[in-house]
């Protein structure tokens, strides 16, 4: 059967150049970078040519790299990290209401801790409006974390304009790269951020690699408490393999961005203008313009995500949804909902990640199978027929 | 799918039953979209068994594979052995479902009751009407 | 020139077969475990089969393991975690005074959020006197955490003696395992602590995969907010090829654990007994009897461990020190300092970590590199000279 | 070592003058073992400038290449130039030194000057004399 990995949102394929760069850390390299002998310093050698390499990748210096064990990581220590340093300022923090779990639950966790949490709303695009967050910053704002881009829906938020006001207030301002570092160009300076997330496994680099790029000079307290790795922010041996991968993934990112990105933008843009053609009753959720190169997500009216996505993966077509039944909570996805789209239509939720092993053919066989599948399943839903007899 | 039992996946692939019955003896609708999962059981009974039940279900693989599973259980049963259709007896003929799906075995067993409780209050009237 | 690794202590080397283990999750079975389609479903069959070999190497069940991305973070996990969801009932905690950074830190984080701490000492052989844990929990004890051995000297704490005083007063025990799970035996019900932290790397498995068990129906809070991973309990995307690694790691520590152990013991205890009669001056640290099998330390009278370790690596043998000046705070070891060792004499802290690897040969080649070598620096200390002059 | 220049480790590795003087014209003593390292100089004087420097020193590998820096440095010097010899010198010529290691720099410095003082001390004493 052919088999068609379309899911690069959730995680993409190591290429073979990450692999092999990894593979002598797993076997004679395989010293611990704090020890004082030739097997540490091999260690050490790798993991500062790795931060050098990251830090290219988004403009900043490696001094300002610290590694992580996820994009998740990354996020709880930005979030929290930067609040508990910052409190004595004050006890205000703004998210969006888009934002990933790993910072809302952040979020959440602060507000346990007596913080206090604004969310800024989005457009039906899912779009941040800059003045929504100056009108929220406060004399006790510490904080604000706005995502780079939406991976559920691909929407690029404008960290710029949003900078400017956080620095015309004095206000930390971080923001979530973890869809867009190593996808777009990401540069910190021009961002004008002070931290930024980012993680390894989505730009075709290993999983268990996350990094917090902070400004130099910002202070920051460790999530991970510990040994004096990572300059004492972030205690733990570190998982060597996974950053020498993640150093050799930033740099080919950084190498081959643009035909990347015209790759992938091609893949996209066909299926974003053919699903719409070919089956009745869907809806394009996302900005039509400010969007991921890799990222067309839909929803499907009348059925539920997890159904089609079951039914495309038995024709070897891997996709994920924002449906609440494929959420272990159950809910469909916050970000859909903060973007007004009706509960039941969020249910239909599609979301195709084109990733640069995929080709024109995957979008062509997408279009042969996915409308036949839609159609069983609206035969079988009640809504469906609801619909047909008395419409909407 | 590794979450789910192979029974399901066989009756999420090839679900039985699909589809309405024209003028049913009974229906029965639970759940809402906004939930997640809504299914509508519609059945025909004869000489207090059922003789015929189909389903239309909107929700995710567990949902449908429970549908059609709980339509074979009940079909050809009598009224009273359908309302002995629990959730869990559902499950367990799927060989079981995963912790966060188990509601959708719920709603099968409560979409058929309600479809026999939606049957027995238009029966009753007729027979009511026939002891007058 | 010949290389001998002996800083086991430090980081393992991966074993062939738990490096084979893993090369396929670097390859096509990149998936993410919580994606609903095949890739997904492989990783997570993957992780789960990892959770049952690593739940099985310390006689927990699968559902008790928890994944972390090092010892470090599961020590964090655990400290902070525990007090933090039980803080209801009371803010003190107790642990040892050698305990690992990451616990003693994670106490001090604690410590700042209003929490009491009350510090163990230890004996001369670096061990805790389980009356003395008695004597400090109180009412508002909610925790203790004390580790199961000290790598450093090596020491075996009595976890079985401690576990009885901490349920009599129904509050948590911790054990920070890392030194002793996959090397000794370990069986949570035997020790009958209620959460314990271990580490892949630690024996033969991958960096960047450490594991918090934590008994049935503890609650604990989450250091890492986010998505639904761990049931919840750690969040973000999963390191499955370390998880995997760290799963075949256990499994082979398991099954050779009686051989293993017996290897080790004859080479360490070769280097007990024939350091300290080949060079005069030498203090063995650690407990002679409740000893980690592979550890062998030393205190070298009148010369530094950094200066020691440089010119054993110049000889290809790879070691670690307690010394101040191998760690980058400049103090020497608290564990040393600890056991009531001055400050001199821990300066001179050698520590060899043997490993399966290791041959009898490598003990010979220690023992003909390493006299020379204190005598080269004897020759240069102006308190070796003092000695011979005055005495001490 | 990685964290070390060339320099430090061929200083470290060979260190120069290493030993004590018999009946030095000073002495300078820094440190102490309880903060890690510990340096003894031994100078020799002659025309105002050091004839012959020896030093011992207890500590890590930067402290003994230091230590044996400064005193190639300061061999063959006057005194007043001796004096001029900062830890950043030593440093330099040593092509740097990690962060956390600068102290044993300044350790380096000091134990020379405090030699010469030492010396200055005693020669000052027999200065009096003669011009008593
Ligand atoms: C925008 C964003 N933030 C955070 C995360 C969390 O990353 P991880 O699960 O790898 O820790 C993701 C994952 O896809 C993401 O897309
Ligand atoms: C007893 C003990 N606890 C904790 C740790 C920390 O482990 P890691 O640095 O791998 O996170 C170590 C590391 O050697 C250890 O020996």
């Amino acid at each position: 059967m052919k088999k068609v990995y379309l899911d690069n949102v959730s995680t993409t394929r190591l290429t073979v150049e990450v692999r092999q760069a990894m593979l002598p850390y797993f076997d004679e390299n395989f010293g611990n970078p704090s020890c004082v002998h030739e097997w540490g310093d091999i260690a050490k050698e790798g993991i500062e040519s790795a931060r050098n390499q990251v830090a290219q990748l988004i403009g900043g210096t490696a001094e300002e790299i610290i590694f992580t064990g996820s994009g998740t990581e990354s996020n709880n220590f930005a979030i929290k990290g930067l609040a508990l340093a910052h409190q004595k300022k004050g006890k205000h923090i703004i998210i969006s209401a888009i934002e990933h779990f790993s910072v809302l639950h952040s979020a959440k966790t602060l507000g346990k801790w007596g913080f206090d949490v604004s969310l800024v709303p989005v457009d039906k695009y899912g779009l941040v409006d800059p003045e929504d967050v100056r009108r929220r910053i406060r004399k006790d704002t510490i904080l604000v974390s706005i995502m780079h881009a939406n991976s559920e829906v691909g929407t690029i938020e404008p960290i710029e304009h949003i900078s400017q006001i956080t620095k015309e207030s004095e206000v930390i301002l971080h923001t979530d790269a973890i869809a867009t570092a190593g996808t777009i160009p990401v540069n910190v300076q021009k961002l004008g951020v002070d931290a930024l997330s980012l993680a390894s496994n989505q730009f075709y680099g290993p999983k268990g690699a996350g990094a917090l790029w902070l400004r130099q000079g910002v202070r920051i307290n460790p999530l991970i408490d510990g040994g004096v790795q990572e300059d004492g922010r972030r205690a733990g041996t570190e998982n060597v393999p996974a950053i020498i991968g993640s150093g050799k993934a930033a740099e080919l990112a950084y190498d081959s961005m643009t035909t990347r990105i015209e790759h992938l933008v091609n893949l996209r843009d066909r299926l974003l203008s053919e699903i719409p053609s070919t089956i009745d009753h869907v809806v394009i959720t996302g900005h039509p313009k400010h969007r991921l190169p890799g990222n067309a997500s839909f929803c499907i009216e009348f059925i539920e995500g997890e159904a089609m996505l079951m039914l495309l993966n038995s024709k070897g077509i891997a996709i994920t949804s924002g449906s609440a039944c494929t959420s272990r909570a159950l809910k469909a996805s916050h970000v859909l909902i903060a973007m007004s789209i009706p509960h039941a239509i969020a249910q239909g939720s599609l979301l195709f990640g084109f990733g640069i092993d995929n080709s024109s053919e995957d979008v062509d066989y997408v279009l042969e199978v996915l409308p036949p599948i839609v159609e069983k399943l609206r035969q079988m839903s009640p809504l469906y027929s609801k619909f047909l007899k008395r419409g909407k | 799918m590794a979450i789910y039992s192979e029974r399901v996946m066989e009756h999420f692939m090839n679900p039985r039953n699909v589809g309405e019955i024209e003028n049913p003896d009974g229906i029965g609708e639970v759940g809402n979209p906004i939930c997640g999962d809504m299914m509508t059981f519609y059945i025909k009974v004869k000489d207090n068994r059922l003789d015929d039940v189909k389903f239309k279900t909107f929700g995710c693989g567990a949902a449908i594979a429970v549908s059609s599973m709980a339509s074979e259980m009940a079909k050809g049963k009598t009224l009273d052995e359908v309302m002995k259709i629990t959730p869990e007896l559902v499950a367990d003929e799927l060989d079981g479902l995963p912790k966060q799906k188990l509601h959708c075995s719920n709603l099968g067993a409560q979409a058929l009751h309600k479809a026999i409780e939606n049957y027995r209050e238009n029966h009753k009237k007729g027979k009511d009407n026939d002891r007058e």
